[in-house]
């Protein structure tokens, strides 16, 4: 689906654009004011209805089969600011208002004001920030200007920073300030190339730009210093800083929300920029360089989460990873006969595999913050009987960690075959082994915790806290929910072959599937923590076989472990970050 | 060499400061600092491109202007958040440090075990 | 007409910009915080006085003369207050370093004596 | 070189060197001092470049509000600064640093240098969209007519950052009132002084908002002034900052947006497009919104200033 | 007449500049403080002869803020600084 731009005219259905950011918007001004125990309720209720107006986009999107547009004002551009949805803002924004909602039902314990007092304060920051996001995302997925985008990209991270340090613990007080500075250092770089972008062309709309933009010095600069600052907002390796503490800290409905949907932002407006805004500009260096720095974050991102020691920390380093499987995108999406970006398949695989992980990564976020809250700890190693004790929560988070493997019929799954089918088109193999090493790496980090959640208990385990079924049910919902996305009719919105779902086809996938399992399995048992476990295994001789490649495989990891911390030093990210400004530029430079 | 020369390297050569003060100064507070100096930078880019496109009777083209006074606005909000954090980072700890590893920041040390 | 103004404005901005050079001299030779701090509010308001005077002339209308006198009202007033304000803090932070007469005055101080004569004494001053 | 590009030379050498020292200063004090100086003339510069309204808004936030957060935030963090500067990264980590912020600065100048020229420029556009609004002065106009999309986010971002300062408060005190207590001689000079510039204060701020329509001004201009001054009001002690739950100063904080939004909506019906204004009443309409923004405005920045509550309603 | 006052403006902005660098050095904050003084009347000075060099009459406004608050900063570090962090000590 080419975009075609939509200029002077508001089509049909723009005014559910319109709602689609005011009612959260609304939302936040009346919760703020209201205030009390009312904001949660006011939260729950424009719940449904943001989830409705959504769907409504979506149908409508498929019905008028193109963008729908509308005038702010009725401005038209450049001097005016049009709101524009097209087939990926339908997908967003559905997927987005599905997650918000069931985090607003996961919350909904967790962020209740006590009874007795008038208004708490984490309910009061929890809800109103949350609605915030929404309204922040909505105008991300629906704006079409470069500098509304930054204002949207601002407010989401205004709204994301406090729920880092939610519980006022120092150490995520200290994540919350290394997010928020690092974040600002990508906006001021977004920031300036919109300058540079406004005194070459004279307009920051979209449309508009993708008209008239073309290779001079300024376009240059400024296409390599707007992907440099979302990277840095997206935390792509090395730019990642700030991610781990930040999403591992916060609490699990936050982290859930900041991990499935945060990042998803920024990485759809570089999606926006790369794609609908120059996508004959950046060629092919600068997506292998994008690519590359993918690869080197599903690789560190997964090795180290595979060394972690914390259930959390574990899924905040799986972030790491997935954030880079969506880059490896850009290059497989590279159409060389008209030697630009091309909206084809690989653009639709990527965006299926940002849902499909917002969708999964919310539901294993929240699976954790259960298992954390029930057991008063995440260690990986202590998670002994806890299959037994939270059957639906690890249910919840192995759906979820089977679905970002690829296990049909989930949206990663499909993701998955189509990137490989664009990376056989386009004969990459080694993005196609990239892929492959993805799912493999995931499968290691779920084996790794399913194998200790299913083992038997060290001790009795006792409960803290009565888990509810609503909280578990929000979980398992999302999961199921990922690992079905690959059934829904994805061609009305996105360049998806239309498929009839053969049960040869689906037996083909399972057994595609069992590789990374398999895989997977190996690489947890040479890289994780496995305290005495291992040791007690039934066949000993097994273990003194293993034991030596152990030892390599830790080596190894411990070297990348060191490496990773090394990057995550502030001066060195920093580097790293204006190195990859330089890069970026001399990429698109040599096209030219 | 007309003002929206001069003033462009002049904020050309702020961006540069800021960001090297921004990456190389372990203190958060110059750090915010250096991004309150890059931001000015860039609010002049936008100013000399305001500049450049004169036209109208009107001394500069008014878009970029505002959208000065909206990044301005931001900024400073952006700045007040982060200097209320390091406060509140240096009430709850007594020192003010982004170093991941100077707090008990947890998974920082598998190989203790 | 004009060409008295004109006159009149060029004299009125060169005295405040002699005003200004007094003021930096100060700065850069007076020995110690007091006394640069009111070489620098006396002399620069007195500087800007002048130049205010000199662009009077040239204002376009009442209401921007207005004005302009206006802003020199308000720095004379911000001026002076917080220059006492800051002498205090200076006077609280290093308490060893002078210990002379108007070190006690200063506190007392109300601000309406604004910009008067307390050059004299110390100029002097023992660095 | 003629006279007046010598003087954009000298003005621009002197807030470069000020820049400088807000980077190497080796005491974050002075180097916030400078940083101050720095902001104050920048305003020289954006008059020099023609833009009034920009300047207006730098000298009320640099020089204002935020030269007052950054030093309190200097002052109070001295104790922390010798330990944090032992982390400073080694020479050759700075060299390559330096190098590497050069090259990109280097980058970005030539492509300022090498904008195309004629310059792209909407003003021709603004000036024919002015007779729509009424309004003569052009920056408003994009603020509230054509991009008021931005300016109605920006006044969220607002909100949530002053959401966000709150959220750090320590539970007990939820609902009490933001900073510490200022106490001052009721008869010294900061007290003459919080009692004298309010009114003028407020005056100005006003006339900022009300000249808006045609002459540089606007709200947020005005707003910062009034925050300053009802700051000068806090710190000498004559007025207490109102706890955080009261529900006057939660509409207080709402009006603004609420307002703009309830306009926004109102022109769906009235003019045929969210944010859109009926013909004829764009300049009384603009100007209520503004009105109620300043007020929005004054007071959460206000209170941003005043950090998070950390004391219970009657302490 | 406009040379005249753009020499004059130069003159000013140098001396301005020389000041700040006296005042910036220190030794104490108080010096330091002083910085927004010396913008608070050379700075407006400057503004006020810049606005009639360049036939900007709206300069008068940006000079009447910064009369308002080039000296608040001031303020506020006698408040916070000079009696550290409790910003309790009375005047």
């Amino acid at each position: 689906m080419m975009p075609h731009p939509v200029l002077d005219a508001a089509t049909t259905g723009g005014l559910l654009l319109v709602l689609a950011l005011v009612v959260p918007l609304v939302s936040v001004l009346v919760a703020f004011t209201v205030g009390g125990r009312q904001i949660q309720r006011i939260a729950l209720g424009t719940m449904p209805l943001g989830l409705a107006i959504a769907i409504a986009i979506a149908v409508v999107v498929w019905q008028t089969r193109g963008p729908l547009a509308y005038l702010l004002g009725g401005w038209a551009p450049p001097l005016g600011v049009a709101l524009r949805a097209d087939g990926l803002s339908a997908v967003m924004m559905v997927i987005t208002a599905l997650v918000i909602c069931a985090v607003g039902a996961f919350a909904h314990a967790d962020f209740c004001s006590p009874v007795g007092s008038q208004e708490a304060r984490a309910p009061f920051a929890f809800w109103i920030l949350l609605l915030a996001i929404w309204g922040a995302l909505n105008t991300i997925f629906l704006a079409g200007d470069l500098f509304t985008l930054y204002v949207a990209l601002e407010l989401l991270t205004f709204a994301a920073v406090p729920l880092v340090c939610l519980d006022g613990r120092p150490e995520t007080i200290q994540a919350a300030l290394r997010y928020l500075l690092f974040a600002l250092l990508g906006s001021v770089l977004y920031l300036v190339s919109t300058a540079l972008l406004y005194g070459a062309y004279g307009t920051l709309d979209i449309a508009l730009l993708a008209l008239r933009v073309h290779p001079e010095s300024a376009t240059l600069v400024a296409a390599a210093l707007i992907t440099v600052g979302l990277l840095a907002k997206t935390a792509l390796f090395p730019l990642h800083l700030w991610l781990p503490p930040a999403h591992a800290g916060a609490p699990a409905a936050a982290s859930a929300i900041l991990s499935a949907l945060v990042v998803k932002g920024s990485f759809f407006i570089v999606v926006r920029v790369w794609f609908d805004v120059m996508p004959a500009l950046p060629g092919i260096a600068a997506a292998q360089l994008l690519a590359g720095l993918g690869a080197a974050a599903i690789v560190f991102g997964s090795v180290v989460a595979l060394r972690q020691q914390r259930l959390k920390l574990l899924i905040a380093y799986s972030t790491l990873a997935q954030i880079g499987y969506l880059f490896v995108t850009f290059p497989l999406a590279f159409d060389y006969a008209s030697a630009q970006l091309a909206r084809g398949g690989a653009l639709a695989g990527g965006l299926l595999q940002a849902v499909s992980h917002a969708t999964a990564k919310a539901a294993m976020f929240m699976a954790a913050g259960l298992i954390y809250a029930a057991l008063g700890h995440d260690r990986i190693t202590g998670l002994g009987g806890v299959a037994r004790a939270l059957p639906l929560s690890v249910l919840a988070f192995a759906l979820g960690g089977m679905a970002l493997i690829g296990v049909p019929p989930g949206g990663a799954y499909l993701a998955k075959e189509l990137l490989l089918q664009a990376a056989a088109e386009t004969e990459q193999w080694w993005w196609a082994a990239i892929i492959q090493a993805g799912g493999i790496f995931t499968g290691g980090y779920l084996v790794l915790v399913l194998a200790h959640a299913l083992g038997p208990a060290d001790e009795p385990i006792k409960l803290r806290v009565d888990v509810r079924w609503s909280q578990e049910a929000a979980a398992l919902a999302l999961a199921v929910c990922s690992l079905t996305l690959g059934l829904l009719p994805w061609e009305a919105y996105l360049s998806v072959p239309r498929t009839t779902p053969s049960t040869s086809l689906v037996f083909e996938g399972l057994l595609s599937a069992l590789w990374p399992v398999l895989g997977g399995a190996v690489l947890a048992i040479l890289l994780g923590h496995w305290g005495p476990r291992l040791t007690r295994a039934p066949s000993q001789s097994l273990v003194a076989m293993v034991g030596s490649i152990r030892r390599t495989a830790l080596v190894l990891g411990r070297m990348v472990e060191r490496m990773d911390g090394t990057l995550r030093q502030w001066p060195a990210a920093g580097l790293c970050l204006l190195l990859l400004t330089i890069l970026f530029g001399a990429a698109t430079l040599a096209r030219h | 060499m007309s003002a929206a020369t001069i003033f462009g390297l002049c904020a050309a050569a702020a961006i540069g400061l800021g960001l090297y003060g921004l990456i190389t100064n372990p203190q958060p507070l110059r750090k915010i600092l250096a991004f309150n100096l890059l931001g000015s930078g860039v609010f002049l880019i936008f100013g000399v491109v305001a500049r450049r496109g004169a036209a109208s009777g009107f001394g500069g083209d008014p878009v970029p202007q505002a959208l000065v006074i909206t990044g301005i606005v931001v900024a400073f909000s952006a700045t007040a958040l982060a200097v209320a954090l390091l406060l509140r980072l240096f009430q709850a700890t007594g020192s003010a440090t982004l170093r991941a590893d100077a707090s008990p920041s947890p998974g920082t040390d598998p190989d203790a075990a | 007409m004009s060409f008295v103004l004109d006159i009149a404005t060029i004299t009125a901005v060169a005295a405040g910009a002699f005003f200004f050079l007094a003021g930096t001299v100060g700065l850069l030779r007076f020995p110690d915080t007091l006394t640069r701090l009111h070489a620098l509010t006396k002399a620069d308001n007195l500087g800007l006085g002048l130049v205010v005077l000199g662009l009077l002339p040239l204002a376009g209308s009442v209401r921007e003369g207005l004005k302009l006198i206006c802003i020199w009202l308000l720095v004379l007033l911000a001026g002076a207050t917080v220059s006492q304000l800051i002498a205090r803090a200076a006077l609280a932070s290093e308490p060893h370093r002078r210990r002379g007469d108007h070190v006690v005055r200063a506190p007392e101080a109300r601000p309406q004596w604004g910009s008067s004569a307390f050059a004299a004494r110390d100029d002097g001053g023992p660095p | 070189m003629t006279i007046a590009s010598a003087l954009e030379v000298v003005l621009a050498a002197v807030v470069l060197g000020l820049a400088v020292w807000t980077i190497a200063a080796r005491d974050t004090f002075s180097a916030v001092a400078g940083f101050v100086a720095y902001g104050l003339l920048l305003a020289l510069v954006w008059v020099r470049l023609d833009a009034v309204d920009v300047a207006l808004t730098e000298a009320a936030i640099s020089g204002g509000l935020g030269g007052v957060l950054l030093l309190g935030a200097a002052a109070r963090l001295r104790t922390s600064e010798t330990p944090t500067s032992a982390e400073r990264p080694g020479g050759m980590l700075r060299l390559e640093a330096a190098l590497l912020s050069a090259a990109v600065a280097a980058a970005l100048a030539a492509a300022v240098l090498f904008l195309p020229d004629p310059a792209p420029t909407l003003a021709p556009a603004a000036a024919e969209g002015a007779a729509a609004t009424g309004l003569g002065n052009p920056v408003t106009n994009v603020l509230m007519a054509f991009r008021a999309m931005d300016t109605l986010l920006e006044k969220i971002v607002l909100l949530l950052a002053l959401v966000g300062v709150w959220s750090l408060a320590p539970d007990p005190f939820w609902g009490g009132r933001p900073g510490m207590r200022h106490y001052a001689d009721p008869q010294g000079v900061l007290a003459f002084l919080a009692r004298l510039l309010p009114p003028v204060g407020i005056v100005v701020g006003i006339y900022l908002l009300w000249v808006s329509a045609d002459h540089p001004g606007g709200a947020f201009q005005g707003g910062t002034i009034l925050a300053a001054m009802w700051l000068l009001v806090m710190m000498a002690g004559l007025e207490d900052a109102p706890p955080v739950s009261r529900r006057w100063l939660r509409l207080l904080l709402t009006v603004g947006p609420v307002v703009f939004l309830i306009v926004g909506l109102g022109g769906l019906w009235l003019a045929g497009a969210f944010l859109a204004y009926p013909p004829g009443y764009a300049k009384p309409l603009i100007v209520a919104i503004e009105l109620a923004m300043i007020l929005t405005i004054a007071v959460t920045l206000g209170l941003l200033m005043a950090g998070a509550p950390e004391r219970s309603v009657e302490q | 007449m406009t040379e005249f006052l753009t020499a004059a403006l130069g003159f000013i902005l140098a001396m301005l500049a020389l000041g700040l660098v006296r005042i910036l050095r220190g030794p104490g904050d108080a010096d330091r403080m002083m910085a927004a003084q010396l913008i608070g009347t050379g700075g407006i000075a400057a503004l006020l002869l810049l606005g009639t060099v360049t036939g900007v009459p709206a300069a008068t406004d940006v000079a009447l803020t910064l009369a308002l608050l080039a000296t608040f900063a001031s303020i506020a570090f006698v408040k916070k600084g000079a009696a550290g962090p409790e910003s309790r000590e009375s005047e």
